[in-house]
């Protein structure tokens, strides 16, 4: 049980999705002006990572891997996303008009979210189990979503800030992501054994 | 009778102010570093002094640069004696008999990306200081390690001026010599060799945790009774409250003291945690800093838990001896968030910001 | 006091407000002085809250003291009552006591020296009056809240009624510096205050009466304490000494612990607050007929000569005042009311109100003068803040432009009573931040209104406009039809007439 | 190769059944959204902005064909109000909000041609023919369609005057903050 505590955490933190493996960084600069669109790509990418990197794992162990199709992963794989994502736009269309407006563009796009292809890719890599990529991948998600909220809120002070004008909208949400990393660097080697 | 209109905007209330200011504030805030800072000077000689010299006027220079390039005037900026603070701050946690160059990139860094970047003295969102140092620390991690044991500047085999500064521009010509382990990398190297603490610390090459500070370490953790005098005087004069502090040396205390207690063979006592590194420097000059820390009372206690915590998960679990400098970063990044869901209660409104029931208040006497 | 009983105190002390320097003395100590009648008074019609009052008198009229000039208009309104006896000279603009120095109407009345009071009956005892006259009695002689708020006091008291008043606090905290003349009137008319506060609380209904009265004026608490011994309803009350204690929010949560929900009237708690000097005024209408032609009102400021509390008629120019107490140099600022709230006038021309506590000629030693910086973010603001707000948010908000991010962080719960600006370490003019903020908010809100209205008269126009042409149409479809009708008649007669012709051509043959 | 095909059909299939099943169940009807912002427009269908009526500009600032900022009378304040309703960021520099203005009719030109008074869309002016007109301050919403009308350019918009009661603080300027 500890162990997949432990996995939550490094998954989490020390190998946070975006600050360390650098993946998904397109909502992280593009739904991060707002906390409450933060939280809200953070939540739906959440759910769509989990659900579809465990689609992904199923179709690889019952049909892709017995039937030696590996060559067809990555097709698979982006079939399953694009339809977990059309999926889920379609909920949140539904359940939360007004984050569907604030998401915007960026919700279709989550689809192209290299986070979600490449935590799917991962799982496949790193030979987990299922109980294992539910568990890594919902601590990235975590992850992602922390990171995104942190962001975001930095972001909505930046905001208010007087940034000189060569810096200002992406350069400085740059220089800002980059120190963010530099923070995350203090996970770096975390070892509870 | 023509009523006379004024010329330019009329001035608003309150027509009385305070007397304090940034620069006052500032100033105390250095007056109450003064001591510490000439303490770690006696212990590690011409280097260090030379050391934070050149931080400090690095720090000066480039908020200087970034102020001119942008335009606007220098001198009440470089006045109010933020830069100053951040230069300072980071000579204190730098080793002492660090090169040249690690004070300048680290004065630089500090004054041009973290802080003028972002709109200069106000906006940056992380702790000026503390990026630099955990930029020097990643970029130049050798640099960046090498503790010298104290030698009093006046003990007959200190350095003098001359030798000092030779050390300070070519670099330590005998490394063995001089060096020693802070407690905290010590402790981290030995039980990764598989020594548990009670044989580690028994060695008599294990570094001694001394109340008067005289042991290894950057300027600004060896006198960590100084720097916790210091903090008093702040708090004494109202410059920062008890909140971070406290909350902050609890953070690092607590699990400490829970930890020492299942395993002391593994885990360092709470005295070790909390008289070496960073840990009061951290409490009270770094984590305090207004512009990075939340603003309300209930969110200062969670940020300052928050930097004690992971300061000990850094130190215990992580993969870097020592983590004041990383947990405050991360903390700051969490900033904005506390301040925009701990925010004090409005008067007549409940915590969420409804307005209150007026039969319950009437019901009150 | 001992220790422990010190950390009691500061423990219960509340957590909120600042301490600035207080000026009160020399200032408080000096008695009341009465001001020669100035040779004229410019009373404004608009001296309270709500509606200004109408002029019912011509110039060239006379009038005598206490002779009602200007009736109220409307259902939050204030009469004005002439304060000396002579003629009216004008009725116009005349520069407002207001940040803007924007004018405002006033009746300007040349006195004629006498004095002359109009005669006016006096209840023998208020106390045989139902309350509900009382009020009347307090309306008609124009008492508004002299506290600065000026709501006008019987208004306060109707809207009491509908829900039931227990106490009625008097505001004798006066925390704004320099002012004293809440404390003058406590000291030099202790038991005229007392009875003007039984006479409100009979009005009101109110079971008992709490007289608030900050610490740092022992011997107003010595004078009313004394004053009130006979009444065991009247209870005085000292307050830790804190500014802003006389905000009546922050006054009834120190006395009662009541907090006035942010959406609600005190009144809706069962509380009233009153001003102390608002108390006298009552009592002056009550038992001699007086309507509120003076008030007291504080000189200070470090360009005074003789700092101290006149009693003024309402109308009297600051300028009147400044030259009766003597100027030791130009002053740097002039200030209506106290120097944390006051405003700022740009000229010594402008009239004693119902409202004005006092006039400050503040030094160049006095005024602020360090340049606004940058927030550091020490967040002294919050903590001084009475209302529990973020200024330094709410104010970066305000200066990017978004507004509708302010208010939802409280900006309308603000009371803008300047501890924040006061305490900023960078001087950064919140208040100023907060009242432009507050006044574009309104400003879009009568916009909004303004637009649903003129949204409405489009209705009701396109309404209007199909109607007419339904009118029309059914008019021309009514007309084709008398036409048609009509022709069909005139054929029809035609015919008739043809038959009828024939039949006589008929008959005329037959005969 | 027959299984790969196979495969990737019948995987298609479901997905493609299963998404389908998923719309009816999460279908969303008509977009609310024109509506709740035509009821945030002026309503006077003053056609300032180029466009047929009220209605027709809230659907296209619905659909994103048009800014927030295209209805001149109402200004910075309704252009924020819908940026907000939106979740959009708006650069208010661009528009053009020169404060609430009014028509005033110039009583020695106007010659009762009761022109204006049939363009006003909120019947703000009042006369007769062959009188001199007038505008209710209350009424008007300052939208200029009566301006264009006047054969004899009688009249014009004017800021509205500021009292005691408009009068509003200045934001801070501080040098520092420029």
């Amino acid at each position: 049980m500890s162990e997949y505590f432990f996995l939550l955490i490094t998954t989490a933190l020390v190998n946070n999705v975006v600050m360390v493996k650098f993946l998904g960084l397109c909502p992280f600069m593009g739904v991060s002006k707002r906390i409450d669109s933060a939280l809200g790509m953070g939540l739906a990418t959440t759910f769509v990572i989990v659900l579809a990197a465990s689609v992904c794992w199923n179709i690889e162990h019952w049909l892709l891997a017995p039937l030696g199709l590996g060559y067809l992963r990555l097709l698979t794989f982006i079939l399953v996303i694009a339809a977990v994502v059309q999926f889920t736009e379609m909920v949140v269309h539904k359940m939360a008009p007004s984050l569907y407006q604030m998401l915007g563009i960026y919700l279709p796009l989550i689809a192209t979210n290299c986070a979600v292809l490449g935590l799917a890719l991962i799982n496949i890599q790193e030979k987990h189990s299922f109980v294992t990529t539910v568990i890594y991948d919902f601590g990235s998600a975590l992850g992602f979503t922390l990171a995104m909220v942190m962001f975001a809120g930095m972001r909505e002070r930046l905001s208010l800030a007087r940034v000189p004008a060569v810096f200002t909208g992406a350069p400085i949400a740059f220089v800002l992501a980059s120190l963010m990393s530099l923070a995350f660097m203090g996970f770096s080697g975390l070892n509870f054994k | 009778m023509i009523p006379v209109l004024p010329a330019s905007a009329p001035a608003t209330a309150p027509h009385t102010v305070t007397g304090s200011s940034v620069t006052r504030i500032m100033l105390i805030l250095l007056a109450t570093l003064v001591p510490a800072t000439v303490y770690g000077f006696w212990l590690y000689g011409w280097p260090s002094i030379f050391l934070w010299i050149v931080t400090v006027l690095s720090a000066l220079l480039g908020e200087a640069a970034c102020l001119k390039m942008a335009g606007r005037r220098a001198m009440p900026s470089l006045l109010d004696g933020s830069a100053l603070v951040t230069g300072w701050l980071l000579a204190l946690s730098l080793p002492p008999w660090a090169p040249w160059w690690i004070g300048c990139i680290g004065g630089l860094f500090a004054t041009i990306l973290a802080k003028q970047v972002f709109g200069g003295l106000g906006y940056n969102l992380f702790n000026p200081a503390m990026v630099a140092r955990v930029f020097l620390l990643i970029s130049f991690p050798v640099q960046m390690t090498i503790w010298i044991a104290p030698m009093p500047i006046t003990a007959p085999a200190a350095l003098n001026f001359h030798d000092g500064l030779l050390v300070f521009i070519r670099g330590i010509p005998d490394l063995d010599a001089v060096t020693s382990a802070s407690l905290l990398g010590f402790a981290k190297t030995e039980l990764s060799r598989g020594i548990d603490l009670f044989h580690s610390l028994a060695a008599s090459t294990a570094p001694v945790t001394t109340f008067s500070g005289n042991r290894t370490g950057s300027l600004g953790e060896t006198a960590a009774l100084l720097i916790a005098a210091g903090g008093l005087v702040l708090m004494a004069f109202r410059i920062i409250s008890w909140h971070i502090p406290v909350a902050m040396l609890a953070g690092i205390a607590i699990p400490a003291l829970i930890f020492n207690s299942i395993d002391p063979a593994r885990y360092l006592d709470v005295s070790a945690h909390l008289l070496s590194g960073a840990a009061m420097l951290g409490a009270f000059y770094i984590a305090t800093d207004y512009v990075t820390s939340p603003n309300t009372k209930y969110g200062q206690l969670v940020f300052g838990f928050g930097c004690g915590f992971l300061t000990y998960v850094i130190r215990t679990w992580g993969g870097y001896p020592e983590g004041v400098a990383f947990a405050v970063l991360l903390m700051n990044a969490v900033t904005p968030v506390i301040d925009r869901y701990l925010k004090p209660r409005i008067l007549g409104r409940d915590w969420r910001g409804a307005p209150l029931d007026p039969a319950i208040e009437k019901a009150k006497s | 006091m001992g220790l422990i009983e010190k950390f009691l105190h500061n423990l219960k002390a509340p957590h909120w407000g600042v301490h600035p320097d207080d000026h009160k003395r020399p200032a408080a100590d000096a008695p009341i002085r009465v001001l020669p009648l100035p040779a004229r008074l410019y009373v404004p019609l608009q001296q309270h809250v709500g509606q200004a009052a109408r002029p019912i008198v011509l110039v060239g009229q006379k009038v005598l003291k206490g002779q009602l000039i200007g009736e109220p208009q409307g259902r939050i309104s204030a009469p004005v009552h002439a304060p000396t006896s002579g003629t009216i000279t004008a009725i116009g603009d005349i520069t407002a006591p207001h940040a803007s120095g924007l004018p405002f109407d006033a009746i300007t009345i040349t006195s004629d020296g006498l004095d002359q009071a109009i005669e006016v009956d006096v209840p023998a005892d208020p106390f045989a009056l139902s309350p509900t006259e009382i009020t009347n009695l307090i309306a008609a002689a124009g008492i508004v809240g002299l506290g600065g708020a000026t709501f006008p006091a019987s208004v306060k008291m109707a809207l009491g009624k509908r829900s039931e008043i227990t106490t009625l606090i008097v505001n004798g905290g006066e925390c704004e510096p320099y002012l004293s003349c809440d404390d003058r009137v406590m000291r030099d008319h202790a038991a005229d205050v007392v009875d003007g506060v039984r006479l409100m609380m009979y009005g009101m209904g109110a079971k008992e009466a709490l007289v608030g009265i900050e610490d740092n004026k022992p011997e107003a608490i010595a004078a009313m304490r004394k004053a009130a011994s006979h009444f065991p309803k009247v209870k005085i009350r000292p307050v830790p000494a804190r500014y802003p204690m006389g905000s009546d929010r922050q006054l009834i949560q120190t006395l009662t612990g009541k907090e006035v929900p942010s959406d609600c009237r005190a009144a809706d708690v069962g509380v009233i607050v009153n001003n102390v000097n608002t108390a006298y005024c009552v009592h002056r209408a009550l038992r001699f007929g007086e309507p509120l032609i003076r008030r007291i009102v504080t000189i200070n400021g470090g360009a005074v000569w003789q700092p101290g509390n006149l009693m003024v008629p309402i109308g009297t120019l600051a300028a009147d005042l400044f030259e009766f107490v003597g100027l030791k140099s130009e002053p740097a600022r002039l200030v209506m009311g106290g120097p944390m709230m006051g405003t700022v006038i740009s000229h010594a021309n402008i009239p004693v109100v119902k409202g004005t506590s006092g006039f400050l000629a503040l030094s160049e030693e006095e005024i602020p003068h360090s340049e606004a910086g940058p927030c550091i973010r020490c967040g002294n603001c919050t903590s001084v803040c009475p209302i529990g707000l973020l200024p330094l948010e709410m104010a970066a908000r305000v200066r990017a432009g978004d507004l509708d991010g302010a208010s939802t962080m409280g900006l309308s719960d603000c009371i803008s009573c300047g501890c924040c600006s006061y305490i900023c370490p960078s001087h950064i003019p919140l208040v100023q931040y907060f009242s432009h903020a507050k006044g574009d908010l309104w400003a879009q809100e009568r916009s909004k209104l303004k637009m649903e209205a003129a949204k409405k008269l489009a209705v009701d126009r396109a309404a209007r406009l199909e109607r007419e042409a339904k009118e029309k149409a059914e008019a021309a479809a009514r007309r084709k039809a008398e036409r048609d009708a009509a022709k069909a008649a005139e054929a029809a007669a035609k015919a008739a007439a043809a038959a009828t012709e024939s039949t006589a051509t008929t008959t005329e043959t037959v005969s | 190769m027959l299984a790969a095909v196979t495969s990737l059909t019948a995987l298609g299939a479901i997905l493609g059944c299963g998404l389908g099943v998923a719309a009816r169940k999460f279908a969303v009807e008509g977009d609310p959204l024109a509506d709740e912002i035509e009821a945030m427009m002026p309503g006077s269908n003053c056609g300032q902005c180029g466009m047929a009526g009220c209605s027709a500009v809230a659907k296209a600032i619905a659909e994103g064909s048009a800014t927030v900022t295209i209805c001149p009378p109402g200004g910075k304040a309704l252009a924020t109000a819908l940026a907000a309703k939106l979740g959009i960021s708006v650069d208010l520099g661009d528009v053009v909000d020169s404060g609430p203005q009014i028509a005033q009719v110039k009583e020695e030109i106007c010659i009762g041609c009761c022109r204006c008074m049939k363009a006003c869309p909120t019947d703000a002016v009042v006369g007769a023919a062959k009188q001199i007109h007038n505008v209710i301050r209350e009424a008007c919403t300052g939208c200029g369609s009566c301006v264009e009308r006047c054969p004899t350019e009688a009249i014009t918009l004017r800021p509205v005057p500021v009292t005691l009661q408009h009068w509003v603080w200045p934001k801070p300027e501080i040098e520092a903050e420029a």
